[in-house]
């Protein structure tokens, strides 16, 4: 067992995740967050148990679901949530939303909406500590749905062929989706499935922080010290659906509540607290500090002004002194060299009148402060000419009526 | 006539197929037990049960790969991509082998198979969710490209897609499943390379695809009430075959043509168009072709940086004043 | 052991794949065919014990090295040497070349270039007889290196899943073009590879005809009659470069000797005589037998036309009663229409010319009966207008010097 | 100046770099103890080691995200895909990785890493070793696309993409790599979106890239000698950026234009120069644009079905003599 101050710790951080993806659901009903939102509620122990026992300078990168991957590495939550709102404060400005957080002075690389797409990169950031010789160590995060994709089998390969210092963390969440791992994966016991590559594997109870933290810490150890991969299978379970939009027909409730009664967080506190490492008081306490810091960080969001419009093509591309910053090509007037340029070209008033008529379809600017009050059906919500899209049965029309319930048009 | 959804549109039409014809079956990504992600297979599982309608691992090559081998062995898959965006895992099976294989063996065997996926933006669905690739695969020979931007030709053209022998890749658009739209009863099948005029004018040509054949029709509107502009609308459904004639014959009459896709500019499909258009009525051009288009970013999250990079009716209305510039009031 | 007549065939086919091979290199050298020629010589055992268990109803596909197993399926070895030549009587009409045999017919499905692509299209193979509810079983058959692909994992997976009745036989014969498995792939014994994806294996010597008969037909029977997936990795060489290009820097002389005295046609000849079942003089008689099938087949493919430039867009769809046959577009013209209408538009005397003047590049139309004795500077070689590529330091200039020795710029 | 091959300028491209800046170190399949399929990386693992001349397995996505990650860690990675037609396994690394990464982290992390591949027909490999990818490839918006015609822009364009911080598509021609050229002595580079003014001439204006770029001149030489007409040839040597200023300024003149190109004739690069030709140069226009471009087929083996699919010089004066007829003698 950890000492008493990294237990509570560990406790205070599984809390503010589970309290700020809740909140984060809330928001997104609310509509003040958009797109695709994916809570890892129920599988706060897999990351906070992996990532106490990282050092500053190892790597993360992870999938869509990752708010608490970044909280855990030490990502303001305010610039988490900013981000889920769109806002110039989140962590990627508002350009990548839930699914694409960044961190990366926290060296928390990513957030990827491809499934599988992050193994690759791993495997070149793990490469990239041994060229440079340092004794740096990847942890890739991924699904049980992504041990299908073809990038599983080539970077397993690729890691061990290479002995790279990366820990493989399956967080085996029982379905990709609404698909159960026994329709997915022909061999469901995922520890082993990448024997046969060259990685060998182990399974942990990812409900349980301090297995988690133990089990991580071993494999850290092996890649830190002899420069090989393996992987470690974390057993756990989501407790929402997929994302918002799931009606979650694929499993019963039974099962859900079955593992709700191994909620990590409660199963840490009780031990917690009767081995009398903290008290009830304490935990009171952290209650009030993670609920502060999520109202807050909500309150921050709101505040934090929109993207201006002439950011668009910000970053796009990096320019050296020698490049005048046209790599990229825009439409709207005929002349193909605008691109960053932009702004210089906003200064135009029809494209500005242009961009500005575009954007007015997401809604008005929300200027700080004037966040809190305003009802769902301001902001982030339907066209702005409505009433035309529903004449037509909508260009958004099914979609604009369909995504308070569902998120946008069902899909994941 | 009946009035449904794009959405239940195209369940009909896979239903009716999969009634018609015991060879089509369905395969993809929680397509069956999930009802898919945008819900169009829908009820399919429990008519058809498992064996014609299968949930597939998280294996965009393979299942393309295996849709192309089941139809070499004289099935007719119908493969669900979850979205456009995850395709580009699927390239070489949709390049090297899907399309190359019934040449490249010289005819002794077909690839009768439907590639389903929806695209586009306007969801805040970010960089990795909300692109178009039909510029991409309009570019390659031995598919053929349907993209439907109503209900009716939403049933239609996959109908005809799956009685097809050659291999289809069938773009759907996320914001139009839910538009509504009268289709019409019995066996509606839509021919490819079969243009639509969506409405009739002689001052300039509008060429839109899927959600921008609806933003083009807005265009239109406001251009008579507002610009006293006649506008003629085609939406061309499939862009391989292309039905280049209607186009052509519209651009004869109006001398002017705007394009509009969502997709981004440099090599997209108003490119082409363009190209062929001045190649074969050149001398009936009265101003340059304009094409209006996505920007050219990886979609932005936020909501009002990622309506300002798609294309609205306001873009193609500014578009067909610079073509009419000086010459109409 | 096989019966004398089974023993005496299996003998005859693989002296016939190993004559043939031997000559097709020789015709590559004299260009009379051209493009990449991938020899399987040193591994017909592998070849000629697999497709000798199989049935005709079952599939066969496999990579871009498989002369051999065309012609064990029983394809006539003229159409498969009149395909490299590039002509009418081709197995693809001069479409496919030497990577993409075919034949339909014997359920040879292919001849695939991209390595791992064939996996997947074997799955499918295998699920329409599932889904027609036959009993055919498919063989699909890939190299050590085609095992690090994405493809391998996913078509693994996928095939254990749902039970598919397909054997994947890896030809592992050491190397991936000039890379060793030991520097290609992390864990060597292939045998092992899937079984953490759900397909077990069996390693199984490839150089020995009746070992490789015995383990293909268990697992032909495993697919058969229990409906699912296997492996068998055959142990195997080549002894020729990977491609006719290829100076084989990356392995010792010794290696092959080595693997030469356990040539797969000599063993089993010996292993034939010193038990009876032939006798030298049958020995005589079956290399007599395959010369003139071989030089046949080479005086075949000699004979065959060309195929017409109108024949370009042959196939490129398939048209139904509905269609006008303009799917495709051309450039030549600014007629996007064209395409099929090809043959139409060739009417046109200048399109015909430009054809003409394009192909003449690829040197003169070969007639009937015309092929012997013309050296290897007409037909298949370099540009016509060859004094002005040399002036220039030639667009194809290099190449054409490079050629003959090396094959296409010494790709693979 | 020395003359050198394409291969050997290459060579020196990536050995000068690799000497100048140690975050630069090479990955692919067969590069090192092979010394490449096409032999670029000839010599470099001797020189450099097996730590930076790295031989992969076959697994093009995973090569090239491993490439991504490497380069956001900091380092300059070149990954060699064996030919174009194989990075379509890569395409989803390419496009929903290396190009959106620095746009949807906001340019918290860059990603410097080029991605070498050949492409091209003309040495009978047949309908999955012969493809051309320009025309897709320009269409991404996060990534640069270079396609260098002489052995001096191969040396110059490989270092310029080497040192720049955006990904870099460098398309090689697989019947280029034999081509002699002068090449300046020391660091050469080559800026990126430049065009090369190939050939001067007053009646029409030749765009090539590539093999193309060749061919081009070459037709000039018989327009001139046979016909009279002084054509004006471009290479633009990267598609994205673009010169088409270069281009419009030769327009101008001319006021005729002919693209060629070995890819596809449907959304080509040629369909893209043609959109933008006629954008900004209508009024200059006498003629429509002429695209030359390769058969709308996979590749065929036959000799002479794949050169007759190719262009050649004699298409592109027929080309432009269309362009030019009545006008000129
Ligand atoms: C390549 C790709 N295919 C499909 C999707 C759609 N999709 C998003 S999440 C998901 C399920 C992933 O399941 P898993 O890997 O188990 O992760 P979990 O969501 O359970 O954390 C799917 C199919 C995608 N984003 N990327
Ligand atoms: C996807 C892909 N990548 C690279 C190549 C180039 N290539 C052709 S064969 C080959 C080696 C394959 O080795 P292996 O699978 O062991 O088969 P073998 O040639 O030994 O029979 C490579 C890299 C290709 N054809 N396809
Ligand atoms: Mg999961
Ligand atoms: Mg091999």
């Amino acid at each position: 067992m950890p000492d008493a101050e990294t237990s509570r710790d560990l406790l205070r951080q599984m809390a503010l995740i589970r309290r700020f993806e809740e909140e984060a659901g809330r928001q997104y009903q609310r509509a003040k967050a958009g797109g695709f939102l994916h809570l890892a509620i129920g599988e706060e122990a897999t990351i906070v148990g992996t990532t106490s026992v990282m050092e500053e300078r190892d790597y993360l990168i992870g999938t869509y679901r990752t708010h608490g991957h970044a909280i855990a590495r030490g990502t303001d939550p305010r610039n988490v949530m900013a981000e889920l709102f769109g806002r110039e404060d989140g962590t990627a400005r508002g350009r990548g939303g839930s699914m694409h957080i960044f961190d990366g002075d926290r060296r928390f690389m990513g957030g990827y909406g491809i499934v599988g797409g992050n193994l690759p990169i791993a495997a070149g950031l793990a490469l990239a500590s041994d060229y440079k010789g340092t004794d740096e160590v990847t942890v890739c995060m991924f699904g049980d749905g992504a041990s299908n994709t073809g990038n599983f089998g080539e970077t397993m390969n690729l890691a061990a062929l290479w002995s790279l210092p990366i820990v493989f963390l399956v967080e085996n969440n029982l379905y990709g989706m609404g698909t159960a791992i026994a329709r997915h994966s022909a061999v469901t016991d995922l520890s082993h499935k990448a024997e046969g590559l060259g990685v060998p594997g182990e399974r942990v109870d990812g409900q349980d922080v301090v297995a988690m933290r133990e089990c991580v810490a071993d494999h850290l150890e092996i890649a830190r010290r002899d420069r090989r991969p393996t992987l470690v299978e974390a057993f756990t379970y989501r407790y929402r659906g997929h994302s918002a939009a799931d009606p979650e027909v694929y499993r019963d409730k039974d099962e859900v509540e079955e593992w709700q009664r191994r909620d990590p967080i409660e199963i840490f506190a009780r031990r917690l607290i009767d081995a009398g490492t903290i008290a009830e008081a304490d935990l009171e306490a952290i209650r009030e500090e993670v609920e502060a810091q999520v109202l807050d960080a909500v309150e921050f969001a709101d505040a934090s002004e929109e993207p201006p419009l002439d950011s668009l093509y910000d970053n796009l591309y990096v320019f050296g002194a020698d490049h005048e910053g046209w790599y990229a090509v825009d439409e709207r007037t005929p002349d193909p060299f605008r691109g960053e340029r932009e702004r210089e070209a906003a200064e135009d008033e029809r494209v500005r009148e242009l961009h500005e008529a575009g954007a007015s379809y997401g809604g008005q600017v929300r200027r700080s402060g004037g966040g809190s009050g305003e009802g769902p059906e301001n902001g982030t919500d339907a066209p702005a000419d409505e009433a035309q899209a529903d004449e037509e049965g909508g260009t958004d029309g099914g979609q604009a009526e369909e995504s308070r319930q569902q998120g946008p048009g069902g899909l994941d | 006539m009946a009035t449904m959804r794009m959405r239940e549109a195209l369940n009909e039409a896979l239903r009716e197929e999969m009634e018609r014809d015991e060879s089509v079956f369905l395969m993809g990504e929680d397509i069956a037990v999930f009802e898919g992600a945008f819900k169009v297979t829908q009820g399919l599982m429990d008519q058809f049960g498992e064996r014609r309608v299968r949930d597939t691992p998280i294996s965009e090559n393979t299942i393309v790969g295996t849709g192309v081998g089941a139809a070499m062995a004289g099935l007719r898959p119908v493969v669900e991509l979850m979205t456009v965006n995850f395709s580009l895992l699927a390239f070489d099976q949709i390049i090297n082998h899907a399309a190359a294989i019934p040449y490249m063996f010289n005819g002794q065997v077909r690839v009768p198979l439907v590639i389903r996926m929806p695209g586009g933006g306007g969801h805040q669905l970010g960089p990795t969710h909300s692109h178009s690739f039909e510029a991409m695969f309009l570019q390659i020979p031995g598919i053929l490209v349907a993209c439907p931007s109503t209900a009716a030709d939403g049933k239609g053209l996959l109908k005809t897609a799956i009685r097809d022998d050659n291999p289809v890749i069938f773009v759907e658009h996320e914001t139009l499943y839910g538009i509504r739209g009268e289709v019409p009863e019995d066996d509606h099948v839509v021919e490819f390379g079969s243009a639509a005029v969506r409405r009739e004018g002689s001052d300039v040509t509008i060429v839109g695809i899927l959600k921008m054949a609806h933003e083009a029709e807005r265009a239109a509107e406001t251009l008579a009430a507002e610009h006293g502009v006649e506008a003629e609308v085609i939406d061309p459904r499939t862009l391989r075959p292309l039905d280049l004639d209607t186009i052509l014959d519209s651009v004869r009459k109006t001398n002017r043509a705007v394009i509009v896709e969502e997709g981004w500019p440099h090599g997209g499909v108003g490119a082409n168009l363009a190209a062929l258009i001045q190649e074969q009525a050149f001398d009936h051009l009265d101003a340059p072709i304009q094409r209006v288009t996505g920007a050219d970013v990886p979609m932005p999250y936020s909501k009002r940086l990622e309506q300002s990079a798609i294309p609205h009716p306001e873009h193609i209305v500014s578009a067909v004043l610079e073509t009419t510039s000086g010459a109409l009031p």
